[in-house]
């Protein structure tokens, strides 16, 4: 078994127009930017991305919406920095592109319970704000809450530290974040990695067991350690 | 002359008890790190998956795979621990925060929080872990300025920008002020020697009152 | 004769794909893994946290916090990982474990099936994590004799015992068939030679049919 | 910050009648056998245990009951070994216990949904079969679903390798199970641990961050590697 491949564009172009793709990374930690510039130059479009943060214009996540291959954001974090509008904002605003705003945990967990066979929750988290605003509500143990549904993808674009053959994964510090839960929400998970090992990673450091993954690239970043 | 936004957080920092966990929000909240000394035990969460933020790090040391929610590249201390998104906002959620601080627009006098959508026009939301953090700590608590700029009171009646939460905040820091939510109203328990009861009540919109045992609220100069 | 517990396991082996993901229930099920070579890359997943299990330790080797679901001491091949219980189970009702093979009391002609509760007087129930695998696995075998004891088939019109889970067996491996649960019944792939048409009619409740492909059902004699 | 202790007795005091404990284990794997076989000394009653299983009539678990400290038992695997009654079975049929068996995935996530705050949520597993009579039932996403509701507990006692003062916990492989999410999931949580250490683990070893942790007790145990 090896997930290991050369070349990142061959593994891409399964994105057909219309995907919907999660995206790692929190702040600069664990953005896969190796396979979202390649994904830019693919330019497939009409794609819903779920992502955490679409708030720094120069990061690759916003640059794929600016590049028109995005009809529908999901995220929690949507405002561009600063006063004037972000390229975003101004196809928010002539309704060029679809947005869903979500609490962060509401975000995590939905993408989680998508990965968990889980079809839909409740959360105290929302309730009485303009974000649970249509969504059915309840008292449950005391605490009013939203019901919130299973997010799943068909593409999983991950960055990570080291992987090995099998298509197990180790991270680097907080680069983990949404990578371990997108990965096991979508139907096809890829992964960039700095470093592809033959060898396989002792079990202690996994912390995204091969079954989640499918295709392995090389990170065009450097190593961070540990 | 008020405090300023160190020593509003210096001001926060000497209630937070020793082995507590605790979440700082973007702004002025961040900087209440700075006045806790390493020997309270107090562990720093961070909602993207850190339990034991440490200082900032130097440019030296500085790894870009170790980020606090705000972006900035950070250490750990001695115990802490990392996890991923799912794992932090369950930690979260779960009620095992004791102390969540938060930056502010508007709390009302039922503690109704107002900090995640300033109703600028045409700008996009942005939530992150507000909602979970404010729903869900044990404590909340706000640091903000007691009044905008065009003088109008962040302590109000009833919130009018989007609600983060209901019913949630129960201490609000500010220059001025320390004041506790309270199902009488808002109740001033410190103020700044240069400040009167009626000038606080005239810089406060909804009830508020002072404590029978309201005290100077000081707080040492601070050079950053 | 049909086939004894080592062959019907075996028969069930060749119709793993290689580098699927399966699970594997107590008793005849766990027999499998014996016939599965380790250049297969077949990966056995473990409900209490494992994926990867490798053969039985040696007795040297046995180590008490190394353990499958069947309380085996085990062994990990390369690439193994280990989890939680929540973990693992998110793995399981996430549909992530490609087949699992349980065994059974009966099995309906819809492909219900009962495998948990024999129905024994006084007796407490075991579900153990039978309903998670039976309704998430992407496919669902069962390894069983076709005939209870007493001569009753255990394929079945509807099942009498309690149900594990609606509508999920695919593929039954029997001491004497392999049948397919179709939208038109019980159909038999494969036959052993001693046993006739006419004769696994008779030993079977609940339509079934030959497909007009069916094979002779051959498996090598087994020492174990 | 020092979470060890020297008496278990002292901390296991703090368990008053009437608790829900959980239990960590599966198999012999990750049982607190040093924390359960001193509770069964000290004897509180009316005592609601939550633990994987109870079919092994030697198992501490099964010496609770045995004992009459336990009034209801909830559980995945009830049934005693072999075609006798075991004295659980007995005090069930004599109706001095009560019984909640569940399906292991729903008990896992329950658990979890205790310790993450979601109060409520929607699972597949046990639909139209005896564990979902009773439950609120819905069709979500194609799915026919259950209703589950989050279970917590008071105190948590649970089996681990190495911890260090903090309370973060590594364990030895399959002895995780359960541990993870009770420990989230109770009031209090009190960890045996074969090896309590002064320094703290580095933060790749921790399963079980320090935050769920109350006590820390040396297991009689000994060390069978991780």
């Amino acid at each position: 078994m090896d997930k290991r491949r050369q070349s990142a564009v061959k593994v891409l172009k399964e994105i057909k127009d219309g995907s919907t793709i999660m995206i790692s990374g929190f702040g600069e930690a664990g953005v896969p930017n190796t396979l979202l510039s390649q994904l830019k130059d693919l330019h497939p479009t009409n794609l819903t991305i779920v992502v955490n943060s679409v708030t720094r214009p120069h990061s690759l996540p916003h640059a794929l919406i600016e590049a028109n291959m995005v009809s529908k954001v999901i995220t929690t974090s949507a405002r561009g920095r600063g006063k004037g509008l972000s390229k975003f904002e101004e196809k928010l605003r002539e309704g060029e592109v679809e947005l869903e705003c979500l609490p962060q945990g509401t975000f995590s967990e939905r993408i989680r319970a998508g990965g968990a066979g889980i079809p839909a929750f409740f959360t105290p988290v929302g309730y009485g704000t303009k974000l649970g605003e249509g969504k059915e509500t309840r008292n449950i143990q005391g605490k009013d809450c939203v019901l919130e549904e299973a997010l799943t993808g068909d593409f999983a674009l991950i960055s990570a530290n080291k992987a090995d053959r099998f298509g197990n994964v180790n991270f680097s510090y907080t680069q983990m974040n949404f990578g371990p839960i997108m990965a096991t929400a979508c139907t096809t998970t890829i992964v960039e990695a700095r470093l592809l090992l033959e060898e396989p990673l002792p079990h202690s450091h996994i912390q995204l067991p091969s079954v989640y993954v499918d295709y392995l690239i090389e990170s065009e970043e450097t190593d961070h350690g540990s | 002359m008020g405090l300023d936004k160190s020593q509003i957080a210096w001001r926060a920092a000497q209630d937070l008890k020793n082995g507590s966990v605790v979440n700082l929000g973007l702004g002025t909240p961040v900087l209440v790190s700075n006045f806790v000394e390493s020997s309270r035990d107090i562990f720093f969460q961070s909602e993207n998956g850190i339990l034991g933020v440490g200082p900032e790090a130097t440019q030296k040391a500085a790894n870009p795979d170790l980020v606090d929610a705000g972006s900035r590249k950070v250490t750990l201390i001695p115990g802490a621990s990392i996890f991923d998104s799912a794992a932090s906002f369950a930690m979260i959620r779960g009620g095992h925060v004791d102390v969540t601080i938060l930056g502010a627009f508007e709390v009302s006098v039922s503690g109704d929080l107002a900090n995640w959508d300033s109703g600028a026009a045409d700008k996009a939301p942005l939530v992150g872990g507000a909602m979970d953090l404010a729903v869900s700590a044990k404590t909340t608590w706000v640091l903000m300025q007691h009044n905008t700029k065009d003088n109008k009171s962040r302590l109000v009646k009833d919130c009018s920008l989007p609600l983060t939460a209901k019913n949630c905040v129960e201490r609000i820091y500010t220059d001025i002020a320390v004041i506790d939510v309270t199902s009488d109203g808002f109740l001033a328990r410190e103020l700044i020697p240069s400040v009167s009861e009626e000038e606080l009540r005239n810089r406060t919109s909804g009830n508020i009152k002072l404590a029978s045992d309201c005290c100077v609220l000081n707080a040492p100069n601070i050079t950053s």
